[in-house]
């Protein structure tokens, strides 16, 4: 299941549902709110999602996954709200038999999420500016925002 | 012809429009020709091709039909994990 | 840190001492107790280990894995003593600014410590046969002792 | 030339040889010659190519020089994880 929440992750609580006597391997992503990028010094930032279609593009990415991967489960969520230095954006967990499916699948969630989920990105810095993240144009730079990728792992 | 739509904006087009949604009547037919309608009012800074589009919760092509009562979005450059 | 333990692995707490504001990817492995192994219907397993050697091999496989990649932090813990179906065996953590790092060196890690760590593993069947993994020898057949791989992810 | 040693014992061949360490005096000069006295008195199952040897918590080649009160480990194939 992929989930869009306003409220803290509990990465514990979140993995403990993936367990099965069947698993050997389980493999977990965590993207967490960094305090600079792309050499500016970052104090906070928020996330605003198209729930819907979020929560539907994600578990299309499971659903894939699972197609690709020898796999016995896969759960992701992602934060919206503001969100502080050290907090986590997103978590993703995947459980398999063996090590190498846990691996790839859990990289294939991760990298398909941040292309795909209509979720967005506003940076507040410390010098007091805030950027939408990948949304910078050309008449943007005098305002000095980054056009950088993003800002968790 | 015309049509009337729920429009819905998000992130960078929800603050350049100042407004979550809005009901409007348009002679657009697809979902690029409501862009360039909406841009041009209101100065959005993206153009058509930075922008996805989806109707009633589902991704879209540019190009698809719009019908009577579409709930549409426009999705800037994602930048989710 | 590389450790031995003797007690429960608490993956939540080991987690926790990875959390670093310069890190944006935290990437965990787990390998846990499977139901079955080879065909046969496994009921729990021991671990036994050489704990000075495999404290210090584990914490060179940290340092080689801090050299080959860009992290933030690394840690790992494999468990030693009885454990049941489902109990976790060993636990990754492994931090960085990007998570390609951050998988890249879980992965590495994970491999290396199955490879080179001196710590051995007790198969107990449901059938109430037992096997030391990987330490079959020709004769055992008979005793139906599977030379199989490891049991865990 | 003899000398005296403290082996210890890990997994099948701690079962094997029915204790976890011992001190003992020997003629052999080598983890490799030591494993080779040992399985020959004891019954090993594992034949010496399947068995690494570590001298005082280090691992080392089979043809290493053995020296007075070495501690001397040998590891059956290994399966953590």
């Amino acid at each position: 299941m992929f989930k869009i929440a306003a409220s803290p992750l509990d990465p514990a609580a979140l993995q403990k549902e993936l367990l099965d006597e069947r698993a050997g391997a389980c493999v977990t992503f965590e993207g967490w709110v960094r305090n600079h990028n792309e050499g500016q010094s970052v104090e906070s930032l928020e996330y605003e999602a198209y729930v819907p279609l979020a929560e539907k593009e994600g578990e299309k990415i499971l659903v894939e996954a699972r197609e690709k991967f020898a796999l016995v489960a896969a759960a992701g969520v992602h934060r919206v709200g503001h969100l502080r230095l050290g907090d986590a954006a997103v978590w993703v967990g995947v459980t398999a038999e063996h090590r190498e499916a846990a691996f790839d699948a859990c990289r294939y969630i991760i990298d398909e999420a941040k292309a795909r989920l209509p979720i967005w990105k506003r940076e507040h810095y410390v010098s007091g500016a805030t950027a939408w993240i990948n949304c910078a144009t050309r008449g943007d730079h005098s305002a000095g925002i980054p056009p950088g990728p993003s800002k968790t792992g | 012809m015309t049509r009337t739509l729920h429009v819905q904006y998000f992130a960078i087009l929800r603050e350049q429009r100042g407004l979550t949604d809005e009901k409007l009547t348009t002679a657009a037919a697809t979902p690029n020709a409501l862009y360039e309608e909406l841009r041009a009012r209101h100065g959005f800074t993206l153009t058509g091709d930075r922008v996805r589009a989806a109707v009633n919760d589902a991704f879209v092509a540019g190009d698809a039909a719009l019908g009577e009562g579409d709930r549409v979005v426009f999705i800037p450059p994602v930048a989710g994990g």
